[in-house]
Order: structure tokens, then C-alpha cells, then sequence
């Protein structure tokens, strides 16, 4: 593979991304999967790296999710959006950054739909201001946090206490980067490299150490699909599609895999239980299988936070056998602490998948 | 085809002709023109004449090779006296005289001008899923074309699964181009079997929406192609292509005719790139003022009765820079232009 | 392997690898009968096939699961045929299927497919 | 009876070869069926025997159907074999008579003039030396014809003669030296006791004037011997074979004994009376108009007789019985080639289960008649067309059974040898003829014909259209117009050799124009290369033969070639340079119809 093929697209698919004040708009779903993530992302580009994000309490789901299980018209979509837009101008802010994948091919979707129809971009003007009396300003830039810690990559690897190399063996850990589709397959260029090579992962793997892997069914789905999961005489079709991601990248042997989406994580990680226990195959990780981590979380291991504050032990594939390959010192027992009571009820384990 | 035409023209002053391109077309109009007895002046960007054909090959169906055919076109080459390495800079027509500057300062006056400026190959870059330029066993048809003459770089493995693939950057609104460059199918038949030559015991599959074998002895080219070559076609179209974890590529299809997807690895894949206007073509109309189809290639002025003539008078076209053509087309097109600038000089 | 009960089950993969695909039999059948390989899939047999007009039986169908290594389709559409020979005479390849198909039967009756 | 060492080679090769043939023909007698032993012991006590004897005669000696293929190597079959017989026969009466003994040793007469110098006191010999002497001068003559043969055989009609084995090659040699060692041994003596006959005599003189034959006399006898005991030694070997076995077969085929369903007993033979003559390498079209080699009859005679592979020639046959025809030895070839296809063919395991729930199509009015088309007939759209006009004209109250297709009757599988694999069809098919209450079978395909009249049991009269149009013309239920146009009748394979329908469609012709504007007529006709029943012929074979039977059909230049068969017709038409139709199509434009007053001209003059 030549990487200088690969830089030359990217070179084609640059994104101006703002260096500072950012509107946050949370995820419905990503606080219940990891709920970590979000507040890792506000604590590193506040504590770390002085930015200025605003966590506003008002804004509502972007009905994404519904929308694309058509169970909300575009419509309804478009003027709880322009809702969200109103919020940010109201607070003073021009860049907008949602927290979700989905959520920002939504709002990309709309705001392209408004470029190319002006019209309608009128009547939800007209929608919200009969339903919520708002007016709204389209943002400035529209962003997604992945390209923001892309953006600020190398700030982060200043402040690293970790690497994402192997301490035993040396060598930079094989990184399995997966991009959420809604990212840049829609539209290209909203994504830094384009939809074929997207560069917004990598960038943060190659710069924290690690190496990326370009497995054959790298751009496949990762079986989330929404009407895929949510109706179960579907999931099998869901499940089928990781089932094929990771039967590519098993030969590669993969230390992780990490994902700037709610639900790539997701179902990387929690289909990879349901295969175990139906096909009790298990691929890597020497029998605990392959960590599948949000970038939040990645960056937080760099940067050497408690993995447990990171939500880590949410996760169903084990993340201390990654943990031990960084060389992070954790302390187990931290594992169920909340506050200050330990959780008594813990998860049964597994028949096939080996978990610490 | 030489015939001197030995009329009355001798004792006027001789008119001067300025062909824009050394191609086959560019060449083939010009000896045509100096058999008129005219004076003729070529202008080439490159530093060699014949155009794409000189760096072919082989042609197809008949496996004639590409140099001898263009000494058989060019005839004497030394009286045809070509500008190589040049470009028009400038160019404007005062009642009737094309008043022409290269980009080396050389001026020219001309009576008619004839663009034979031909055809660039789709640049297969621009099919990213392709991964041409990224994947190191990903090449074009031209690449293909030059390993033939320069030889392979090394492979190793002797048994080599080569895969062709039909229409890239052809028939495909994505790439921005619906047509059909028409020469691509018959090219991939003829590359296949050169690879079974090359390579007797590879394996050769050829990816096709549909094998468009119109010409003469195409379609028994197919045939020889699958039975005494015993090569593949399967009627799929390439989505994507990765690579494998033993360095061997990967390419995603539908078997059409099973209406199933299917996969399969290769060790070489061909992106059969199809004709695009060339740059210099776009340049070139601008220059002299006229206008391209809707294909970007330059547009004639009638269709079937007036295909080498453009809105300009006295300024004609010829070749592949009105379309895809195929080399008989492409020989033929540039006599008859020959002939409508003859036929416009002397009624001039 | 759990006997928990999922309420669904992995789909299985439709995704033909032909790497995978066991071409034995097609090469040795085209080795016998070269004319094989001119085949065009273009279900001119397939029309004028007397079974056809009762039951799933496309020479078309044979050609291409005999390319793709599908032996077990190949072997159901064989036991169909009457051997009545007018796919040969439509043939626009002149392929000799009559042939083939005697020549698949012998290598089905065989131990070896 | 007199004895000298030299007799040895000839007794011991003559015993042996009585031992083995007697072996031999006994084992292949004991593979006989039951009732074939019967009919064999009750044909010894018949006429039939009488018959046979005629046979014999006409067929081992004269060789009656050899002149019929060549006048030149009729003659020399006929002179050899004819008069190395007489040469035996009148050789031992000479000796008997000379003395007065009715028996004496088998050697006696072959070397009777070594024995026996002076002959005054027997009165005839004048007449017998000049017998003798005659027939051995017309074996010599023989002989040179042979040799002649070897270096010009079209002169013998023969454009290719057999690639022999050694064996035969060799037994061949021998064969020719046995009557010029006899000529020289003879003149030896002759020379020496002037005991020869005119020639034997005159041939002696002359070597007595140059060679001390006192030397000579006696190698010669040896290798006069010698010659005739190795040749008794590698005849069972050979094809020579063929000279006693031929024989035992005439009598066997006028006993009524038949060929059965496998390669034993009369098969044998057959197989073993084959003389590898190459006659039916000539009338080979594979061979003549594409070139291909090894699958003729005497080839596979020969691989099925010294058990070397014989996949090939049996599938790869057109089985148009042009060899049976011409074949000296009258082998039934075909059905030899076709007793070893139902063994060389795979096992089909046919999955005919579909048909069961197929549909029976039945007549909304039963009707006496059924015209079943054919499904190779669906393919020549005209033929139907031109059928059901006539029937229309003539009022024939029919019902098409097969308008919408049809179930294969099964006779391309048969061909193959796979005949009980195609019991299903053939019962739906029965089914659908018998349900229907019909009396007559219709059908314009001679492949459908055949396999109903033999592998069908149907209660009902089968015939071909051509036939039943006769029937319609005959009983002036249409009337034909005399055409003014030439055309040639191709008689298919399938109808005629195959059935022997000759004259039916000559009759129906007659009523138009003359049939027989070719030479390639009757048994005689080309085979138009698009049968079915060869398996592995490749597509430009085919084309050749086709192409080399229609530029011999229409070497007359005829403005039309007509035929009889849906097969023939759509393999012409690929090759033709003028239209071919089917014999019904010709029919209806032929036809005049009361309103239509002018049959409708197809070509004009």
C-alpha cells in the first residue's frame, strides 16, 4: 500500500475546523453506552487545553435516531434542529458541535438541504417561530468533536502521560479504526480525508503512537443500522455484518479498536459477547476479545485518567489487557466504586467470553 | 495512402495549413495535405509524434505492433516539418489568415488550421474506491500498455490472478462521464490475452456491464479470448477494492447472474480508463473561440455531414478530439478532413 | 457455544468468495469440451428447453454454478434434463451441451464430486 | 500317405488353428441363448441350410457385395478367395483319385506334386495340371492385384484404406507368399520330374536352364510350408479371421439367430467376421468432410475386438448406418456401437419426478387422428404451419397434441444408450396418446417415428406426415400441382435406413416433380450431419459434413432441396444457398386450393 496515494486525497479533503467556542450538543443515546465520553471530552478541552465549550442544558435530541427508523418526519427533524441552532445563537455561540455522528450527518443533511432549497429553510423558520416564537442563525462552522481532538491532537500528545505502544514488545499498538458512516460517507467533504480514506481516526492513532490497520472490510458497517437492531427479527442481519468486520481484521490481530460514533462501539463490543456465546468464536485478545473504545476514551488513556472515571468498566469486552499493554497503572479494586460505596451486585460472567 | 493530385494548383501560391497535434490524426491529415500539395505545419506539446499510439503496444484485434503502423502513417517523418515540444499561445483570423504564436515566440500564418489535439486517458486517481495510486498492484490500461514494452516489475509468484476492469471513468456519472469511449472492451479482450501469453499459467478475469465488441473480428477476438485462452468474463461491476493481509487485493461485485455478491482476490487488477477530452482540446477551443459539446469534446459543426468542420471557418477538427474513436475511425476522420480543408482552400 | 436463547440467529454470509470456490470440476468438464467455455450466459438454452417448460431447469443456470463451484445446484438442474439436445441447436456459441451434461452425470456417478 | 519333415510347419500351424477356431466358435455357440441353440441345431436340419450354402458361395467366395462398392476390388476378393478354394477342392480330388484312396492326410494335396513324379498310369492328370495350374496363375494374378492396391487404391474405388495393425500387416504378408512359394516350389519340382502343369511346367524349364534346382527344390517346399503354417499360426490373431468365422456367420444369421442386448455370442460373431476391408472408411462423411479419424466401424471393431479403448468411436458416431449399408459383411454396426454406449454411459439418475405432476393435455373433442409435431418441429415453425394448412384444406379432423410444447419422446436419451432411463417420458407420453382414444399417430418427426414404433407400445397406427399426406392425395382429399421448378429429395437417416421408408414420400413426391435428381439417394443418402446421437462431435465437424452433404446434394443445381425431417432441414438451412423445405411445405405450396388459383411460386424460372 503506498501511504503517499492516501495523503494525496487527504491534501483533497481538508476541513477548516475552529480552534475555540464550541457549542456542545449531547447525545440521547451515547450517555447510557458510554456515559464517560461526553464529560471526558468537556474535561479535556476545558481543564487540559483551556477551550471554551458550553454544556447548555436546554438543547433536546436532534430525533436523528427516529428519523432515520422513519418514525419522525423530516420536518419535525428539521425544526427541533433549528431549535437547537436557536439555543447556540442565544448563547452567544457560532460553532456548533454535536456530540453524536448521526446527529452531525443530520445536521449536515438539513443544512445542505437548506443551501440547495432555500425555501424550505423559510417554512421551518416559520414552524419554529409559530411553535416556539425562536428565530434562528445557521452556525458558522459545524464540526463534530472527533475533528476537534484531530484538530488539537498533538496539544493532547504534549500533555500524554501514555503511548499507544506495546511496553513489552515496543511496537505501536495495532489500532483498528472504524468512522460512524453518517461521518463523511453522505457528504465527503464534511469529513477530514474524504469518505474512502477518512483521516480524522488515524491522525489521533498515528499521532498518539499506535499504527492503523487497513483491513479489507474497513469501510463496512458495523452493524448498528437502527431498524436493523431495533426490530429483533433483524438483528441477525445487524450481527451479520460485524461478524464479517471482524472476521476480516482478525488475521491482523488487533490491540483495539476505537470509534467516534455511539453505536459503532456499541455493537463492536457487545456483538462481540453475542458471537461468542453463538458461535463461541472469539476473535483476539487472546480470549478476552477486542476493546472497542469511543476517541474520548482513547484520549483519556493518553492522557492517563482513571479508567474507571472514563466509564471503561462499562464496557462488556475487558479493557485491563489493553490497559496492561500501555503499562497504565490502575487500580483494580477502583473497578465497581462509586462515590464512595462499592456496587455488591456485579455482571455474571460470561460462558465463552473471558472477562477480568 | 499516398496519391499525388498533379492539377493546375501547382503554378498559385501555395496555401499553408497549420495542424494543432502529431497524432496518427494530426499525421495522417498532414500527409494527406502535403500530397495536396499543400504547405503544411505541425504543432506538437510532446517531444515525439504518433500520440497515444506510439506508446501502445499492440493494437487489437490483429496484435499489429503500434511502431511500424505509424511509420506506415507518417510516411516520410523528416519532410513533415513538426514544432515538437510547443503549444499556441495566441491565435486570431483576420479575413480569412489564422495568425497563430506558439508559446516559443514562433509565428505562423496559416490559411486554414485543423485541431487534431486528441484525447486524455481517464485519470483513474479520480476513482478513489479504486484505489489506483494507493494500492501498489492497482494499474490502468496504459500502465499495462508500457509493462508490456519495459517489462513487469518483479511479482514473484508465477501464478498471477489478473482481473480487468471494464469502464472506468466511462458509462459512470460519478465520474462524471456517460458515454462510452467505445475502444476499452476490445483493448481488455486483447490485454487479457497478452497477459495469458505473458503469463501461461495466470488466471484472467474480465468484470464487464456489457462486452461491446462491435468491430470487425471483435467478437471472434472474444471467443478465441475464452476458449483458447480460457479467460473469464463475469458480468459484475466493481464496487470497491481493499487489500488483504497477504499484500492481495480484494474487490467487492455482484454476480450479476446469480444475482449474488461475491468476492475474490487478485493479485493484479487492470482499470480499463476511457477516452476524455483532452485539456489542451478545452484550451485550444478557447482559444480559437469555439465551443465543446456537452461532453467536453469539441463540437462539430453537423453531425454525419459536417463532423471535421467547426462553427469557425477555415478551422477544422479531426480525431479522437471530437469522441471516442477507434484507430480505422480515427485515420479515416483525419482524411476526410484533409479533404474539407481542400475543398474550403479552394473555393477560398 | 451457549445455550442461551437469543431470539435471533447470525444471517448467514450470501457472499460468494470465489477464491474459495472449487473449480476442479469446470476446468476438467472444459478440458473434455473446450466449447464450454464459450458460453455467454445468454439462456438461449435455457428458453427453448423442453423441462424447463415443468420444472427448474436452465443449462444458462449449470454453465455459470459450474463456474462458480456450486456443485450441488449443478447436480439438481443436471437430474432434470431430458437430453433432448434443442439447447444445442440454439446455441448461438455452438457449445456442445448435450456433452456436458453427460459428461457432468459421469462425474457426479463418479466417487470424486 | 507320404510324409517328409517339411510337411511339419503346415500340420502343426493347421492343428493349431483348428484348435483354437473350434475353441473359440464352441465358447461363442455356448453364450447363445436358449432358443438361439435351438434354432441353430433345427437350421442344420433345414432349408435354411441350403440357403446358407448359397450364401456362402455368394458372399466367402464371390464377394457379390464387394463389386457392388468397386468392379476392381470385387475381382480381386472374388479371384482370391474363389479360387484358393477351388485350388483346395480339386487339389485333394486330384490326389484322391491318384490314390484310389479316399482318404489321405490333410497335407497330401497341398504338396502333391512334391510326392508324386510319374502320372502315366493316372489318365486326367493332363486335365488336372492344367486346372491347377490355371487356378493358381489366377490366385498370382490375384496377388499382383493386392500389391497393385497397396500403392494405387482408388483405382479400387478406395480413397483410404485401413491403417492396419502389425499382426495384420504381418499375417498379410505371409498370405501373399503362400501362392508364389507354391508357383516357385511347384517349378522346382516340375523342373527337375516335369510333373508341372503349363505354367508350373514352363516356369520349371526356365529355372532349370539357369539354377542347379537340385538345390533349390527342397527349400522351397519348406518355405512353401512354412508360409502356409505361420499364416495358420496368426490368422486367429488377425483379421484373416474373418475368412472362417464369415462363413459360420451366414449360417448362423439363416438359422434366424439375431443380435440381442449384449456383446456375446452372435456379437462375437460379428465382430470377429469384420476383415478390417476399410470399405466403410470411405463412406465415413466424419471422415471424408471433416477429417476424422479412428471412430470408423472398422476401427472399432477393432478396439473392441483386442480390447484397446473404444470410448471414442462409440460416442463419437453419427449412427447414420451408412457403414451397416455398405459393409460387405452386413455387421450391424450401429447396434454394436449402441450396446456399448448403454455401458460406457454414466448412470443419469434422472430426477423426472416433475412430470408426474405435469398436466396431460387432453382434446376437447376426441378425434381419430393426432398429429404429434415433435419438439425438434417447434423449432421449424413452416413445417407446423404448412401442416395444419393441409389438414385445414383437406378437412382432417385431428387434434395437435403437442401445440404447446412437449415432453421429449425420449429417443435422443435411447440414442445415447440410456434408453430405460427415459421411462418416464415415455410413459407420460403414452399416456397422453392412449388418453386421447386416437387410431392414428401423426408426427412429422422421423426421430419421434421411430422410437414410438419401437420403444413405445401404443395401440395405434404410427406414421410419418409424409405418409399420411400420400393417404390425403391418394384419396383426393388435396390435389397437387406439377411444379415447374427442379428440386432434390434428401431421404433422412432416421426414416430411411433407419426404417426403410423409401417409397411413400416418392409416391407423394411423384404427384409434384422427380424425386431422385441425386445419386446420393434411398440407402445411399448423406447423412446431413446434425445428428443428435453423436455426442462429442465438435460444432465445425458438424459444419463440414453438412456443408460437403449439401454441395453433393445439389451438385445438379437443383432450385430446391427437400426433406423430410425437422433435424435434416434446420442443419441445411445453417449451409444452404436456396431454400429447403420440409416435404409438407412443399406440399402446401403445391397445393391447389379451390379459392387459390395459382399455387404460390417459390422460385421463379
Amino acid at each position: 500500500m503506498e501511504l503517499t496515494g492516501k495523503q494525496k486525497i487527504w491534501e483533497k479533503y481538508q476541513k477548516e475546523i475552529p480552534s475555540d467556542s464550541y457549542y456542545y450538543a449531547r447525545s440521547c443515546i451515547r450517555q447510557n453506552f458510554w456515559p464517560g465520553s461526553e464529560n471526558t471530552f468537556i474535561k479535556i478541552l476545558r481543564e487540559e487545553l483551556g477551550k471554551d465549550i458550553k454544556d447548555e442544558a436546554h438543547h433536546t435530541t436532534c430525533t436523528g435516531i427516529a428519523y432515520h427508523s422513519d418514525v419522525v418526519p423530516l420536518e419535525t427533524t428539521m425544526t427541533v434542529v433549528a431549535r437547537q441552532f436557536s439555543l447556540m445563537s442565544e448563547s452567544g455561540y457560532e460553532h456548533f458541535v454535536p456530540s453524536c455522528i448521526t446527529s452531525f450527518g443530520l445536521y449536515t443533511e438539513i443544512l445542505e438541504t437548506w443551501h440547495e432549497h432555500p425555501e424550505i429553510e423559510q417554512t421551518i423558520r416559520n414552524f419554529l417561530k409559530e411553535s416556539t416564537g425562536r428565530t434562528f442563525e445557521k452556525p458558522k462552522f459545524l464540526i463534530h468533536p472527533s475533528d476537534v481532538i484531530y484538530s488539537l491532537r498533538y496539544e493532547i500528545l504534549k500533555k500524554a502521560r501514555y503511548r499507544l505502544i506495546n511496553i513489552e514488545t515496543g511496537r505501536p499498538l495495532q489500532c483498528v479504526e472504524h468512522i460512524g458512516c453518517h461521518y463523511a460517507k453522505m457528504f465527503p467533504d464534511a469529513g477530514v480525508g474524504g469518505a474512502e480514506f477518512p483521516h480524522v481516526l488515524a491522525g489521533m492513532v498515528e499521532a498518539w503512537g499506535g499504527e492503523v490497520i487497513d483491513y479489507p472490510e474497513r469501510r463496512s458497517c458495523c452493524g448498528f443500522g437502527f431498524r436493523q437492531y431495533l426490530v429483533q427479527a433483524n438483528r441477525g442481519y445487524s450481527i451479520a455484518n460485524t461478524k464479517r468486520k471482524f472476521e476480516s481484521m482478525e488475521p491482523y490481530k488487533p490491540d483495539l479498536i476505537v470509534t467516534n460514533c455511539p453505536g459503532c462501539p456499541y455493537f463492536l463490543d457487545r456483538w462481540q459477547y453475542v458471537i461468542s456465546e453463538m458461535e463461541g468464536k472469539i476473535y483476539g485478545g487472546d480470549g478476552y476479545g477486542i476493546p472497542a473504545l469511543t476517541y474520548e476514551e482513547l484520549a483519556g488513556l493518553v492522557l492517563g485518567y482513571n479508567p474507571w472515571e472514563l466509564g471503561l468498566q462499562m464496557h462488556q469486552v475487558s479493557v485491563e489487557p489493553l490497559l496492561r499493554k500501555m503499562g497504565f497503572l490502575y487500580d483494580p479494586a477502583d473497578k465497581y466504586v462509586v462515590g464512595n460505596q462499592i456496587i455488591q451486585d456485579r455482571p455474571d460472567h460470561p460462558d465463552v467470553l473471558k472477562v477480568l | 495512402m499516398n496519391f499525388v493530385c498533379n492539377t493546375d494548383m501547382t503554378e498559385r501560391l501555395k496555401k499553408k495549413v497549420l495542424i494543432i497535434g502529431a497524432g496518427i490524426a494530426g499525421l495522417e491529415a498532414a500527409v494527406q495535405l502535403m500530397n495536396l500539395n499543400y504547405d503544411v505545419e505541425v504543432i506538437e506539446k510532446e517531444n515525439f509524434y504518433g500520440g497515444h499510439v506510439k506508446q501502445w503496444f499492440k493494437t487489437f484485434p490483429d496484435f499489429q505492433d503500434t511502431k511500424p503502423l505509424i511509420d506506415l502513417i507518417a510516411g516520410k517523418p523528416d519532410n513533415l516539418n513538426i514544432h515538437f515540444g510547443s503549444v499556441p499561445g495566441f491565435a486570431e483570423e483576420q479575413n480569412g489568415i489564422f495568425h497563430v504564436i506558439t508559446d516559443k515566440n514562433l509565428h505562423i500564418h496559416a490559411d486554414a488550421v485543423l485541431i487534431s489535439t486528441g484525447f486524455e486517458l481517464f485519470d483513474a486517481h479520480r476513482k478513489e474506491e479504486y484505489g489506483y495510486g494507493i494500492f501498489n498492484h492497482v494499474i490502468t490500461n496504459a500502465d499495462l500498455e508500457s509493462f508490456f514494452q519495459n517489462g513487469f516489475p518483479e511479482t514473484g509468484k508465477l501464478s498471477l490472478r489478473f482481473g480487468f476492469i471494464h469502464c472506468v471513468g466511462s458509462r459512470d456519472a460519478k465520474a462524471g462521464n456517460l458515454y462510452c469511449s467505445k475502444v476499452c472492451c476490445a483493448t481488455a479482450v486483447k490485454q487479457a490475452i497478452e497477459v495469458r501469453q505473458h503469463f501461461p499459467d495466470s488466471e484472467v478475469y474480465c468484470f464487464y456491464m456489457d462486452m461491446r465488441m462491435f468491430g470487425k473480428q471483435y467478437e471472434e477476438l472474444f471467443q478465441q479470448a475464452q476458449e483458447k485462452y480460457g479467460i473469464h468474463f463475469v458480468r459484475a461491476r466493481l464496487s470497491e477494492v481493499n487489500q488483504n493481509f497477504d499484500q492481495s487485493l480484494l474487490i467487492k461485485v455482484e454476480d450479476t447472474l446469480t444475482s449474488k455478491p461475491m468476492k475474490m482476490s487478485l493479485d493484479y487488477i487492470v482499470l480499463m480508463s476511457g477516452m476524455e477530452p483532452s485539456v489542451s482540446s478545452q484550451s485550444i477551443a478557447t482559444l480559437f473561440g469555439i465551443a465543446l459539446d456537452n461532453e467536453g469534446f469539441i463540437k462539430v459543426s453537423k453531425p454525419f455531414i459536417a463532423e471535421n468542420i467547426t462553427e469557425k471557418k477555415g478551422l477544422f477538427v479531426a480525431g479522437t478530439a471530437t469522441g471516442p474513436k477507434t484507430i480505422t475511425e480515427t485515420l479515416n476522420d483525419a482524411r476526410s478532413a484533409a479533404l474539407a480543408v481542400h475543398q474550403y482552400l479552394n473555393s477560398k | 457455544m451457549s445455550d442461551k436463547k437469543f431470539g435471533f440467529s447470525i444471517h448467514s454470509d450470501r457472499q460468494h468468495n470465489l477464491d474459495l470456490a472449487d473449480k476442479r470440476l469446470y476446468r476438467k468438464i472444459a478440458l473434455m469440451e473446450p466449447s464450454l467455455q464459450r458460453c455467454i450466459f445468454c439462456g438461449g438454452c435455457a428458453s427453448t428447453c423442453t423441462a424447463s417448460a415443468f420444472t427448474q431447469m436452465s443449462f444458462r443456470l449449470i454453465s455459470l454454478h459450474l463456474r462458480r463451484g456450486n456443485l450441488k445446484e449443478v447436480k439438481s438442474y443436471a437430474s432434470k434434463c431430458m437430453l433432448c439436445g434443442k439447447c444445442t441447436m440454439v446455441c448461438p456459441r455452438d457449445i456442445n451441451i448435450r456433452h456436458v451434461i453427460v459428461l457432468l452425470k459421469k462425474e457426479f456417478s463418479g466417487n470424486e464430486f | 500317405m507320404s510324409f517328409d519333415p517339411f510337411v511339419l510347419p503346415f500340420l502343426l500351424g493347421m492343428i493349431y488353428l483348428l484348435i483354437i477356431l473350434s475353441w473359440r466358435y464352441f465358447k461363442w455357440l455356448d453364450e447363445l441363448e436358449v432358443n438361439d441353440r435351438y434354432k441353430f441345431i433345427r437350421g442344420l436340419f433345414s432349408l435354411n441350410l441350403f440357403k446358407a450354402i448359397r450364401d456362402v458361395f455368394s458372399e466367402s467366395l464371390l464377394h457379390r457385395k464387394i463389386f457392388r462398392a468397386n468392379f476392381f476390388l470385387g475381382l480381386m476378393h472374388m479371384s482370391l478367395a474363389f479360387f484358393w478354394f477351388l485350388l483346395i477342392v480339386v487339389g485333394s480330388i486330384e490326389s484322391k483319385l491318384y490314390s484310389k484312396y479316399p482318404f489321405n492326410a490333410p497335407h497330401d494335396p497341398v504338396f502333391f506334386k512334391f510326392f508324386m513324379h510319374n502320372f502315366d498310369q493316372f489318365r486326367a492328370h493332363k486335365y488336372f495340371f492344367f486346372f491347377m495350374d490355371l487356378f493358381l496363375l489366377i490366385l498370382l494374378i490375384a496377388v499382383a492385384m493386392a500389391l497393385f492396391k497397396k500403392f494405387h487404391s482408388l483405382f479400387f474405388g478406395m480413397k483410404k484404406t485401413t491403417r492396419h495393425r502389425f499382426v495384420d500387416r504381418l499375417a498379410r504378408i505371409f498370405l501373399w507368399l503362400i501362392f508364389p512359394l507354391r508357383w516357385l516350389a511347384e517349378s522346382a519340382t516340375a523342373g527337375i520330374h516335369n510333373n508341372g502343369g503349363f505354367l508350373t511346367q514352363s516356369t520349371g524349364d526356365f529355372m532349370a536352364s539357369f539354377m542347379n534346382l537340385w538345390y533349390f527344390e527342397y527349400p522351397l517346399w519348406w518355405l512353401y510350408s512354412s508360409a502356409l503354417g505361420a499364416f495358420f499360426v496368426i490368422l486367429p490373431f488377425s483379421r484373416y479371421m474373418h475368412i472362417p468365422t464369415e462363413v459360420l456367420l451366414i449360417f448362423l444369421r439363416r438359422f434366424g439367430i439375431k443380435n440381442k442386448n449384449e456383446i456375446k455370442g452372435f456379437a462375437n460373431f460379428e465382430i470377429q467376421s469384420c476383415s478390417s476391408c476399410g470399405i466403410c472408411i470411405n463412406t465415413c462423411q466424419m471422415d471424408a468432410a471433416a477429417n476424422m479419424k479412428g471412430q470408423q466401424a472398422v476401427y472399432y471393431l477393432q478396439k473392441l475386438r483386442f480390447k484397446r479403448n473404444f470410448e471414442d468411436p462409440v460416442f463419437n458416431c453419427l449412427m447414420c448406418m451408412r457403414c451397416n449399408y455398405y459393409c460387405p459383411v452386413d455387421i450391424d454396426i450401429a447396434h454394436l456401437r449402441k450396446l456399448n454406449r448403454r455401458k460406457l454411459m454414466p448412470a443419469l439418475d434422472n430426477d423426472h419426478s416433475y412430470l408426474d405432476t405435469a398436466g396431460i393435455p387432453v382434446p376437447e373433442v376426441s378425434s381419430r387422428i393426432i398429429f404429434f409435431a415433435g419438439c425438434m418441429t417447434h423449432l421449424r415453425p413452416g413445417t407446423i404451419q404448412a401442416i395444419t394448412k393441409i389438414f385445414d384444406v383437406a378437412e382432417v379432423d385431428y387434434w395437435f397434441a403437442d401445440k404447446e410444447g412437449s415432453i421429449c419422446c425420449g429417443r435422443p436419451m435411447a440414442m445415447l444408450g440410456a434408453g430405460e432411463e427415459a421411462q418416464t417420458m415415455i410413459q407420460k407420453n403414452t399416456q397422453l396418446f392412449v388418453n386421447s382414444g386416437a387410431k392414428v399417430l401423426v408426427t412429422a418427426c422421423p426421430i419421434c417415428l421411430k422410437m414410438f414404433r419401437e420403444s413405445y407400445q401404443l395401440p395405434m397406427h404410427v406414421i410419418h406426415h409424409t405418409e399420411f399426406l400420400k393417404m390425403l392425395v391418394a384419396a383426393k382429399r388435396i390435389t397437387l400441382s406439377k411444379t415447374d421448378a427442379s428440386f432434390v429429395y434428401h431421404d433422412p437417416c432416421e426414416l430411411g435406413r433407419g426404417l426403410g421408408e423409401f417409397r411413400h414420400v416418392r409416391e407423394l413426391l411423384r404427384n409434384i416433380g422427380n424425386p431422385d435428381t441425386t445419386t446420393y439417394r434411398k440407402n445411399t443418402s448423406l447423412c446431413c450431419g446434425g445428428s443428435l446421437s453423436n455426442l462429442k462431435i465438435r460444432a465445425d465437424q458438424r459444419k463440414k459434413i453438412t456443408k460437403d452433404a449439401f454441395e453433393k446434394l445439389v451438385l445438379k443445381n437443383p432450385d430446391m432441396v427437400i426433406t423430410a425431417c425437422p433435424r435434416c432441414e434446420q442443419t441445411f438451412a445453417t449451409v444452404a444457398d436456396r431454400p429447403v423445405l420440409d416435404v409438407s411445405e412443399f406440399v402446401e405450396m403445391q397445393m391447389t386450393v379451390p379459392e387459390l388459383t395459382k399455387p404460390r411460386v417459390l422460385v421463379e424460372k
